[in-house]
């Protein structure tokens, strides 16, 4: 039959978690065959993300593919392909649940979940280590006001929080592996004691472990560092037993499932079973290392 | 001295006089029509209606850089203040008692005010703006921040997002406020005593000064102005998105002053004009517009922009080759 | 003298910049309705006495009293709201806005208030001109017109003030005489209605045309005041200078040599048609002509700053084509440009760095910059051609005009040419220093040098050039020996009487 | 004429003069008493190593875009060239054979290159660098990710990693050449001819072309130095991090410009140095460390960190004020 066009709309080039996702996007099609993908990344910029969705619809594309850079933000954009009669599958995060709009189907995984995933590791190793939850807890965060840096933070002071003896010192790296660095270098100065580190995405917790490793003043091994996507470059860090451990989301497998929804509905007109299908955040160690989607 | 008559001007020179008027539009046209055929999309009334709305969010706020760049000043603040007005403007919507008329007006005057500020530092404190307002982009994305607590601000009322998202007869309301400054503009930099200092300041600032122009005043309403219109653009840009961001305006100033430059305004001050900005938008928003429509790649996407950017200035610039032939 | 005769008066006015005392207790008075005056040597603090009056500068300490009543304007436009206006050494024009616009500016005629009358505004500007009896299209960008043009048009600028008094700081330095019989006329026409006029010039043989009495500085202090019909140009020269100043053009007689630069229908359409010359070593070849003749633009087209568009251009008998200054001085070809802020300094640096500028490959080693050496040629400069300046250290900005002129001349000095391209050399420069430069342009010939010499004032081209060239709306239109060379001759030369001057060649 | 003797001019007006010389110094030596008495580890040795340690990257930019700055021009492609010639880097070090030799010079060429191109179309086509570099600033971006196939690349072998973490005695290697640029440039602008033109053409262009200078060739090569140094900052930043990234040097250009203008420089061009440079640099690292020390939060420290730069700058043109007293 003829060829179907499918946009596929995501924040920014620049984090290769997003370029797995693609390519993961860019493979399933591939494997389905018939189908080309527009993709275009916005720049993290929500109003390129909406003129992108509304290029989109001007060009007729048959099907969108969203990973919204804010929940509410690109609610306009969905309105828009609402009205087009154009279905939309939002991947990853997922766009305010009360809004006016409808979404076929929303595959993704749950950002403050991963976090408080993140945090009760942290927990655990600290009890392991001095038998009561208590330390000095580093906690590198994303870029202020962006969505998955707010929702990651949460989760993890939402359980932190609940261990009154367990210190926690937050700074902003910008989701940036030479901010990590930087800022963990300052806390390396100002801080006598770290009893871990939490970076809100990979990128950030290298570059803390870069600067721990040229400190002196700490060992990496003896600092419990834990990062967020699962990069191949973080995973190589655990099999090293570097890093200790980083949060799994599962790009591909979201991209696919949902790449998969759309195209169903698009060839065969079959509406998903559920509208809303999250992937359970993953916490990637030394022993579950082979669960991790990307390899390295 | 002899004066070449008309019938004695060649006629490549004739054309590149003709060419020095239409500047960047001549360039702006072969991209267009480059775009048009390779994808006919691309001429679709609504295509076009759809860019101008696109670009209606930074070309607003370039109008009033084109004040500001037409002094031989710059003004890096406008994201961090299109992101602040933009959150107290979705605060008073969503927050604070959802008063429209406190929901427009307030945003506009925080932009207005911020803007004097800066041009009051800058004037007062003989500071370069370029330091000033990289200091002012900071502090206001910083004050973004703290206002909003970390998080997004969403839940405009329907009458507030007219602004960014209504319609007048087929017209998008927000390409008629953008459309209406620079007609506006235009009018007050070629006719007005104030849009004449502002070229005889970006001129000669001394010259200016022993004419007895006020200079320091002028160059603060200039970025009062910028301010308030990057209030304005706050509040289509929160309306459009029904949402205050925090993360809004990010980089706007580089599109902003690009589009400035783009439309032959001198980053030396005094000369140039708002008709100029108005294509150099255009300009930037088809390249961008186009370029979804063709579905490049992100990759290529940016090598592309960058280079139709040179090009289509240095097409504007060859000119001048020819003009002294 | 009654109180009220007086319109501004000046007690104990000082001024300090850092480094540099202006202006030392000066204190005397302008009547209201004369042509006063001010003289002194570069450097004697005339402008700085201006400026204060008008708000550009502060004075440190003293009392400027306007109309009765102690003033101290803080800005020109309150100077100007009280009807003071100046025409100030340095243009104040806008490059890129239109004559009309530039006369106007500051006081634009509105429709209510603020819309700017265009129309009427480009009618009242070419009234002005033609009151002024000049050719200038009043809708030309200022940027393209000639320094005299532009001088012009800040007189004009000045007019359409209505000022009550109105200071004109070296107002004719680079005018040719018909323009400056034409500004006497204006001067003598506002006398009559009553406005005071500031009178500041190097060429003192003005004064005696339209000034009433004079007022001499020297060194920031005041020296004395004088009915100009009651003292000698020799005295005025003795207060300036403090010292008899006698011969006042050091001319020697030379050997003209060999042939080293020739001009061959040279044609830059609109501006240079067909011109034709040649010089010879040892020679002063002066350029004489009006405003906006093409002289300026014959000599920025030898030096490769404009391209032109037919012609030959010979150095030493072999044909060179120069696109660049660089390729010019590499030929041996030097240019002292005619605006000095725009064209011939560095502003921002100082007395040693600008003097150094066109030196620094023959004062360096492997690259790096002897500055031993290069203080010592500047230092000599200095002395030579007597730069009032605190240190060879301080920025030209902060020179007087006339010590930023010497500075321009002194950078070429230095450098050794053998064709210098002199466009309005003594612009700005009293009378002292004059003749300093005129010793030194003597020498240079003597040096084997030639020197091709642009001026706008008649009575030095004459005196210091062995042949002269006329020009004429881009014409050479005749050319006079030295024997032949009279002011009537190139006056009817240069204002298109050719028939019976022009030498046939 | 009456020159003033030493004893003349009045203590304040003296100690001003002094000031002038000293500039944005005293500002930052305030900055840092501050810092110091709010938390004693600032004036730790290690901490002092550690913040020159991380201006460096930003730094050795610095240094060159001084040399750009002074000539009147601005170059934001620095970020862009610090990630292209950074992943080129890493490929040679991880993917294309590990050559040492190759690895460091291809960058540096690379980087001269690209600085090379901006100063050739900017002076030849008689373009405002801004809108060159600004087109650059997106092409190799773009070139970054296509390079890298939207991956950084990671893995370098120990003797790159000297360039980043290697220390000489208790110096960092990074610091080392930081400070090795600034003297070499330092001498550069003071002594050579080259320094010399560079001034003279940013204080005036024409007056320079007039007096015989290559204005052209010595903008294109003041831009070339700075592209060679974007490519020295990319090697060590690579080093450092182990990997090249492709948010590598994402908003450098602002903060390398607000070092060099923050140090004295005039934007006009003509005016300053590359000891204020070093200044400057040094003023936005230790602010920003200092903050950190503190812990104070980042909203706070967004506002914080645009008070200081402005007044820093307001302090060090207050003497201004002074002078003409
Ligand atoms: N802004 C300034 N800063 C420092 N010194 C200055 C400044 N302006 C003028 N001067 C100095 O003040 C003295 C008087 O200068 P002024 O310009 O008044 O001289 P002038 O009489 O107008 O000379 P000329 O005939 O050369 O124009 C000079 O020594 C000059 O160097
Ligand atoms: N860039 C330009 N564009 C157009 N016209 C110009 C330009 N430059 C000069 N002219 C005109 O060319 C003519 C020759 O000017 P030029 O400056 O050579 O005359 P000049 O004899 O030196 O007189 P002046 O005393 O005014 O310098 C003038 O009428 C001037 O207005
Ligand atoms: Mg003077
Ligand atoms: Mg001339």
């Amino acid at each position: 039959g003829q060829n179907l066009t499918i946009g596929l709309s995501f924040p920014s080039l620049s984090f290769a978690w997003f370029s797995f996702l693609e390519q993961a996007v860019k493979d399933k099609a591939a494997q389905l065959g018939g189908i080309d993908v527009i993709s275009l990344e916005a720049e993290n910029n929500v109003s390129k993300q909406i003129s992108i969705i509304e290029d989109m619809i001007v060009k007729g594309v048959k099907g969108v593919l969203l990973v919204p850079i804010e929940v509410e933000a690109v609610i306009p954009a969905v309105e828009a392909l609402n009205k087009a009669n154009i279905p939309v599958v939002t991947v990853d995060r997922r766009i305010k649940e009360d809004a006016p709009v409808k979404v076929l189907c929303h595959v993704g995984a749950d950002n403050t979940e991963g976090g408080r995933n993140a945090a009760r590791y942290i927990v655990q190793k600290l009890t392991e280590k001095y038998g009561e939850p208590k330390g000095t807890v580093i906690e590198l965060t994303g870029t202020p006001g962006a969505g998955p840096a707010i929702d990651r933070s949460a989760g993890f002071n939402e359980i932190i929080k609940q261990y009154p003896n367990i210190t926690v010192k937050s700074q902003t790296a910008n989701f940036r592996r030479d901010d990590g660095m930087k800022v963990m270098e300052d806390f390396i100065m100002s801080t006598p004691q770290i009893d871990a580190v939490f970076g809100a995405n990979d990128e950030m917790i290298l570059g803390a472990i870069q600067a721990l490793q040229a400190s002196g003043k700490f060992k990496v091994e003896d600092v419990i560092t834990v990062g967020f996507d699962a990069l191949p470059e973080a995973l190589k860090l655990i099999e090293e037993g570097t890093l200790d451990a980083t949060i799994e989301q599962f790009p591909g497998r979201q991209a696919s499932t949902a790449f998969e929804v759309l195209v169903k509905f698009l060839r065969e007109g079959v509406s998903p079973e559920k509208s809303v299908m999250l992937i359970e955040p993953k916490v990637i160690t030394k022993d579950n290392l082979n669960e991790a989607e990307k390899s390295f | 001295m002899p004066v070449l008559s008309e019938e004695n001007v060649p006629l490549v020179q004739r054309f590149f006089v003709f060419w020095d008027k239409v500047g960047i539009l001549l360039a702006f046209l072969v991209v267009c029509v480059i775009f048009g055929m390779l994808n006919p999309v691309f001429f679709n009334p609504l295509n076009i209606l759809n860019v101008i709305r696109q670009v209606s969010i930074i070309g607003v706020i370039a109008v009033g850089m084109t004040f500001v760049i037409l002094l031989g000043g710059i003004d890096l603040s406008v994201g961090s203040v299109v992101a602040f007005a933009g959150i107290i403007a979705a605060g008073f919507q969503a927050k604070w008692g959802g008063n429209l008329f406190l929901s427009v007006v307030i945003p506009l005057l925080i932009g207005g005010g911020i803007g004097f500020m800066n041009g009051f530092v800058s004037t007062k404190g003989q500071l370069h703006p370029f330091i000033v307002t990289l200091g002012s982009m900071s502090i206001f994305r910083g004050a973004t921040l703290l206002v909003a607590q970390g998080k997004p601000i969403s839940g405009m009322s329907p009458a507030f997002r007219f602004i960014g998202a209504g319609m007048v007869g087929p017209i998008p309301f927000p390409v008629i406020l953008f459309i209406g400054c620079v007609i506006v503009a235009g009018m007050v930099l070629k006719r007005t005593v104030f849009g004449r200092y502002i070229y005889a300041i970006g001129g000669n600032e001394e010259a200016a000064l022993l004419s007895g122009i006020m200079v320091e005043r002028y160059k603060i309403a200039a970025f009062t102005i910028l301010g308030f219109l990057s209030g304005l653009s706050a509040l289509i840009l929160t309306s459009r998105l029904n949402s205050g961001e925090l993360v809004a305006g990010q980089g706007y100033e580089l599109d902003v002053i690009a589009s400035v430059i783009i439309g032959g305004t001198s980053l030396m001050g005094g000369e140039g004009g708002v008709y100029g900005t108005l294509i150099g938008a255009l300009l930037i928003g088809v390249v961008s517009n186009g370029l979804n429509l063709l579905g490049v790649q992100p990759y290529w996407q940016m090598i592309v922009k960058g280079l139709i950017v040179i090009l289509a200035v240095l097409l504007d610039k060859l000119k001048r080759r020819f003009r002294t032939v | 003298m009654g109180e009220d005769d007086v319109i501004l008066k000046f007690e104990n006015v000082t001024k300090r910049f850092p480094g540099v005392l202006a202006l030392d207790n000066v204190s005397f008075a302008i009547r209201k309705g004369e042509v006063h005056a001010l003289v002194g040597e570069n450097g004697a603090g005339k402008s700085t006495l201006i400026k204060i009056v008008t708000g550009v500068y502060q004075k440190t300490s003293g009392e400027v009293i306007f109309d009765g009543k102690p003033v101290h304007f803080l800005t020109p436009h309150e100077a100007l709201r009280n009807g003071i206006a100046a025409i100030y050494q340095e243009f104040n024009l806008i490059p890129a806005l239109t004559v009309a616009e530039n006369i106007f500016m500051g006081h634009h005629f509105t429709r209510r208030n603020f819309i700017v009358d265009w129309g009427k505004m480009r009618e009242e500007a070419r009234k002005l001109m033609e009151f002024l009896d000049v050719d200038i299209d009043v809708d030309a960008q200022v940027r393209d017109l000639g320094v005299a043009k532009k001088q012009v048009v800040e007189i004009a600028k000045a007019l359409s003030l209505n000022a009550r008094v109105l200071i004109m700081d070296e107002p004719t330095a680079t005018l040719a005489q018909k323009e400056i019989e034409g500004l006497f006329r204006i001067i003598r026409f506002l006398k009559g209605k009553g406005v005071t006029v500031i009178y500041i010039s190097h060429r003192l043989e003005e004064i005696y045309e339209v000034c009433d009495r004079v007022t001499v500085l020297r060194d920031g202090r005041y020296v004395g005041t004088r009915n100009v019909k009651e003292i000698k140009v020799d005295e005025i020269i003795r207060m300036m200078v403090g010292r008899e100043v006698v011969e006042k053009f050091p001319r020697v007689a030379h050997h003209a040599g060999e042939e080293v630069l020739r001009v061959e229908n040279l044609t830059r359409h609109g501006v240079l048609e067909n011109i034709s010359f040649s010089v010879r070593k040892g020679e002063i070849l002066g350029i004489a002509g009006m405003v906006g003749s093409g002289r300026t633009e014959l000599l920025r087209a030898i030096y490769g700053l404009d391209p032109i568009d037919a012609g030959k251009i010979y150095v030493k008998g072999k044909e060179v084509h120069i696109h660049s200054p660089l390729e010019a001085i590499n030929h041996g070809i030097a240019l002292l440009p005619e605006e000095r802020k725009t064209q011939g300094l560095v502003l921002l640096l100082s007395v040693l760095d600008n003097l150094g500028l066109p030196l620094l490959p023959s004062l360096s080693n492997r690259g790096f910059v002897d500055d031993k050496k290069l203080t010592a040629v500047a230092q000599d400069m200095v002395e030579h051609m007597n730069i009032k300046t605190p240190s060879l250290l301080q920025k030209t900005m902060y020179l007087s005009g006339g010590n930023q002129q010497k500075v321009v001349l002194g950078k070429w000095f230095a450098r050794n040419c053998d064709i210098y391209l002199f466009d309005e050399p003594t612009r700005g420069i009293d009378v002292g220093a004059k003749i300093e430069i005129y010793h030194l342009m003597n020498k240079l010939i003597e040096r084997g040098s030639t020197i091709v010499m642009v001026s706008s004032e008649l009575p030095e081209i004459l005196a210091m050039s062995d042949r002269i060239l006329v020009m004429r709306e881009g014409k050479v239109m005749g050319e006079l020996t030295r024997e032949e060379a009279t002011k009537e001759a190139i006056l009817q030369l240069a204002l298109g009487r050719r028939e019976e001057y022009a030498r046939v060649e």
